[in-house]
């Protein structure tokens, strides 16, 4: 007990320093021990370079009106990629908002699903059998309470998965987010609440989204750790969550990381961010590039060079024309697709209605 | 075989299908150690642990969210919401995200998960604990929506609910959880969705009920008995699948039909029924269908809740506009 | 007078009110700097400072419980909710604490807010963008629901809503925000709750429709005429209060009635428009009234929307039934 | 930035020292400086026997069938008094949760009306004009939000009030206090967030409602003060609130306040405790009792004695019977009073099914 009336618990006044590997100028910092592999390396890199092409070819097509509105990751390239690296296809479970493309395609998710799901069609919502991820969720925080319990789930039944859950940090201002990080802190459930705060909320900056100096500073607050980490540095970005996945499956509970990046380009094709987004800032986030950084990186390894980056793109571009051509050979939905789904068994009301409206 | 309330009935389901398949789990407020703030799931924790009978923060989006997640793990969750007006708190939960995963997903991620909640007025709750929702689930789409009326059906509807592969509002009238008992059997056996149960059989008027009217409904056939009319009273059982066959030749059967429902009048169930009535028996309809239901106000303070809940005189003196007319 | 769009008409009830009155704040995400990503609010926050037009934290739960506050300290808020299917994340605070308020304190605490929210079908918005949800709204009481379809009418009864002492949600269909343009007066003008608006005379049958569905009724209406038939299309514009009158005179008028709506079948306000005519009308009705709605089924995909929304050629089949029987 | 990867935010092992003025034997702890008059004290005194005298009442007629279920305050007078004491019923809200009887009538909410409350009766949802006060909200957590914005509203509107929320440590795991910090936070809405940790949700523990050390952790991470204080000291509650409500007066915005106290009866009188309270644990609170706490400490003051403890408490009682008295005489409320107040207007329908009910 203590006399002393003044608040035990005040905000701090500045935000913590982040966790960075590697610099602004891809250059190791000193003390800065990377557990990634060179391997890793390389496949998060094409995955970020795929995940950055595949919105560059959706948004020629939303252009030309072929395919819908869609949320661009441009600029988050190594947060959506380094954090997914860290999990395990087999046994972990992806539960996204809606920017992780390359995070689902790596967990197993087919690209043409996600290339069907932007272009509105309706098997573009289907999960492969098998495949540990969930559908992008519009609904936004909705998913966070989905990945406590998947996370608890597989630790009832005595797996040791971890399930993984993205939002932003706008998502982070809804009720969702505090009733799941603090039951995930009760139950100790295997999840990693993986905030991406890219700064804005569509047209909303952080600083209205929340006086907090650190989102990461909720987690005590839940009884579980936060941690702050620059999340254009892949190696920073993959470690710390591999990190708190270890944790999680040694059955320590949860972590709350909060990923420092920036939307660089448009919330979706919908958005016009010339209204709000500050030239300059943009540009100081721009030398923060995610994929050039760990380029540089590489290449001073030996392991990268222009040569091999042409390589990739074009290698890549290639892929996504063959999804995207096949996506739009893919069959398309008939009337009937409305009437299908809504129950295993079909109900006296439905069956009525699709009668009416496909028999006449 | 033996005489039981409602609410044995419906912990009897629980207990044996948590012992038949241990996928089955319950999570709530207040389910575990203390069994539940009505005794629905007494002893059950004792039984399974608490890892299989849960007692969760108080949290209804994430208590409902975190259902979700556990189902796609393989596990069956029962679900308790303390009361019924508190699933407002988890509303976007149940109705967009549990409600349409099987459809956003084209059938690759059903949620088997049973909603369980009491509901229902004249039992002189607080605020927001006895409110009528079935409408608004069923005009949600995706929930299938079950409202037993006794002992045998809550226990059958119950063990029909957890295994079936759709999520599942189970309706529990707080009025009837003691008051209401009758013959249930041991053991397994189910009470299908989309067959409405005849409770007494008539000639001159149908009456149309479910869930917490069904006695009030009863009570007033029997005194139209003594008044020589002759009432066909049917029990709905579930609104979603709904029996619409059985629906419609019980009330051909006397071309005359009020409709009694709890929940406020505009937007009811009860409109639902009128409106298909009319669409799929126009003919044979001899006089216009009469709603007794609650008006379109709040739930009241309990003082005044028996002015609000439908009564059998307010029933009777609908039936006998629908004989005049 | 000016023929503008229904969204610079909503823009200009708010621009021209909230100089009226100074009592008139506007909140949500997205609605201040930006003006709203329609841009509804465009402009507003540039005129009266963020000190009126609030763009809030991404939490729709204290968006709505904070005005219902704000209400209290004798404000009067407009809160947009940046898609209707969003007020599923604040269902509790809208149904039971704002719409129950005046009820809860016998008439001392009236929650004068309006809640405007974009819905509706057919502009390939993603999940939960589109739904209908006007039905969960009246069947929860102590709401008024405005549904315009026109220009004129969503400025007239946008003003009328923002003065109700009551709470008010107001519903702004996507399709119509530029779609949609007629002649608006300047200045001050209101649209008077429960008075229904007559779109077009007709003999043969009546359409009864509101909201976003208004446009495909009336060409319906257009190609029936064509056919010879003399279709009578009425806009509810208010679902709460409901003009009960002029409804039953314009289905009188011909004896059978096509309801048309976007939401769901089951539980749908058609059934309420049903219920309400076979009670009322009963012995004008010379055929069943029949609904030609989305099914029961949630809303899907863009690339399937159009199949699921009513378009003209199921109403006119749903006539043509009418016609026959 | 930082290369060490060790989460920067981690939860308190073990819970703060609460602020204690009067140690459990109602000796002042050196070092305190009590703010709280003696005339304050003396009519904290006279609030706290008021509540609990209120409640030994509605306890009898409910076992009587002459009163419905509420829920009894016993075990936090001082926590619930001592907050309201820190306000001025002519500028500040008090928005209750529905244990907090005294605050209201402090703040100018007749007695009368709660015991028609409790009777069921809808004149007992009414508030006075000019009362500021809101109903009692059984939607938990659901009132937290109104508080905001009433704080929000009159600093909009130039007034230097302030409105204090009171919620249980079981409402704050809803999303609903989550938005409420967080909004208040941003908006630097004058709110006192009094958070009555009595240990106990119905029947559940405080350790499964959350796994933070303290609640008043979360403070930091909506960017406001948090305070942690022992709950049945009233001189302590006093003070923490006084100074809370000072800051939010001078425009500096939110406090979240934890006060830690017991709930000594049932949850309801629906409920029984004895299924899942241990007794020792209630008996170590029972030496805690605020009442006597405060009485002790007036007493070594020369302030109080047995006398005036026994002529308050006839005095109490007195008013309390006369209180109930003219709830029972008060007119019993006709079919009518379901068809008034849904809006000022009456709709068509309701118009329609009034004659119908009322004309047969
Ligand atoms: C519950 C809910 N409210 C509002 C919206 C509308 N909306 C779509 S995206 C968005 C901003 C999301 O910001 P954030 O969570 O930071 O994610 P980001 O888009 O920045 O990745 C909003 C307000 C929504 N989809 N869901
Ligand atoms: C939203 C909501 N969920 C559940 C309930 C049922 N319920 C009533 S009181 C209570 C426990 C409240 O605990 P706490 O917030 O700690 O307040 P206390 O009763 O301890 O003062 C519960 C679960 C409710 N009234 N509202
Ligand atoms: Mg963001
Ligand atoms: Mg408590």
């Amino acid at each position: 007990m203590t006399t002393d009336t003044t608040p035990q618990f005040r905000p701090e006044p500045e935000p913590v320093a982040p966790v960075q590997l590697l610099d602004e100028n891809g250059v190791l910092r000193d003390g800065a021990k990377p557990s990634m592999s060179d391997g890793q390396m390389l496949e998060a890199l094409r995955l970020m370079v795929y995940g950055r092409a595949f919105d560059t070819k959706s948004f020629s097509l939303q252009r030309q009106g072929k395919l819908g509105t869609f949320a661009p990751l441009v600029g988050q390239e190594a947060s959506i990629v380094g954090s997914a690296l860290a999990t395990d296809p087999a046994r972990d479970w992806l539960v996204p908002q809606y920017r992780e493309a390359p995070a689902l395609i790596r967990h197993g998710h087919s690209a043409l699903r996600i290339a069907l799901y932007r272009m509105g069609h309706p098997e573009g919502g289907r999960i492969d059998p098998g495949v540990r991820v969930m559908q992008f969720n519009i609904s936004l925080a909705a998913q966070i309470p989905h990945a406590v319990g998947l996370g608890w789930g597989m630790r009832m039944q005595g797996e040791d998965g971890v399930a993984v859950a993205y939002f932003g940090e706008g998502s982070s201002s809804e009720g969702d987010f505090h009733e799941s990080a603090n039951l995930a802190g009760v139950v100790k459930a295997p999840v990693v609440f993986f905030l991406q705060n890219n700064q804005w909320a569509i047209s909303t900056p952080r600083e209205i989204q929340s006086n907090a100096t650190d989102l990461a500073a909720r987690a005590p607050g839940y009884g579980i750790p936060g941690v702050s980490v620059d999340g254009n540095d892949l190696l920073a970005v993959y470690q710390v969550t591999a990190e708190a996945v270890a944790r999680a499956r040694a059955g320590e509970g949860a972590t709350l990381i909060e990923a420092h990046t920036f939307r660089m380009w448009a919330h979706t094709t919908a958005d016009d961010p010339t209204r709000y987004v500050n030239p300059e800032v943009k540009e100081r986030w721009a030398k923060r590039d995610p994929v050039e950084r760990i380029q540089k990186y590489l290449g001073t390894r030996g392991l990268w060079d222009d040569e091999r980056t042409e390589a990739l793109q074009a290698e890549v571009d290639a892929e996504i024309e063959a999804v995207f051509q096949q996506a739009s050979a893919y069959p398309a939905p008939d009337a009937n697709e409305i009437y299908r789904h809504t129950f295993a068994d079909e109900t006296p009301a439905i069956s009525r209605q699709r009668n009416w409206h496909l028999g006449g | 075989m033996a005489v039981m309330t409602m609410i044995d009935a419906i912990r009897q389901a629980m207990l044996e299908e948590m012992e038949r398949d241990e996928r089955v789990i319950l999570m709530g407020e207040d389910v575990g150690h203390l069994g539940g703030v009505f005794r629905a799931t007494d002893g059950l924790q004792q039984r399974f642990t608490s890892k299989r009978v849960v007692d969760t923060p108080l949290a209804e989006s994430v208590i409902m969210g975190s259902a979700y997640g556990l189902a796609m793990t393989g596990l069956v969750p029962i679900v308790e919401i303390q009361f019924l007006g508190f699933t407002q708190n988890c509303f976007h939960q149940i109705c967009q995200q549990v409600a349409r995963s099987r459809f956003r997903t084209r059938g690759e991620h059903p949620a088997q998960i049973t909603i369980r909640s009491p509901f229902g007025g004249n039992v002189r709750t607080p605020e927001f604990h006895s409110d009528s929702m079935e409408a608004l689930f069923a005009q949600s789409t995706g929930l299938k929506i079950v409202m037993p009326s006794t002992a045998y059906d809550a226990k059958g509807l119950l063990l029909e609910s957890i295994r079936d592969p759709d999520p599942v509002i189970f309706f529990e009238p707080l009025r009837g959880y003691r008051l209401q008992s009758d013959e249930v059997p041991d053991g397994d056996y189910t009470v299908p969705f989309g067959k409405l149960r005849t409770i007494r059989e008539g000639d001159d008027v149908t009456l149309v009920t479910w869930s917490a009217s069904v006695p009030v409904v009863e009570a007033a056939a029997e005194q139209l008995a003594e008044r020589g009319i002759s009432a066909h009273v049917v029990d709905l059982r579930t609104l979603v699948p709904l029996d619409e066959e059985g629906l419609i030749a019980a009330v051909e059967r006397t071309g005359r039909c009020v409709v009694v429902h709890e929940g406020p009048a505009t937007a009811g169930f009860g409109a639902e029924v009128i409106a298909l009535l009319q669409e799929q028996a126009f003919y044979s309809l001899e006089a216009p269908v009469r709603r007794v239901t609650a008006p379109d106000a709040p739930y009241p303070m309990p003082s005044i809740e028996h002015f609000y809940i439908p009564d059998t005189s307010l029933v009777m003196r609908a039936v006998d506009e629908v004989l005049k007319d």
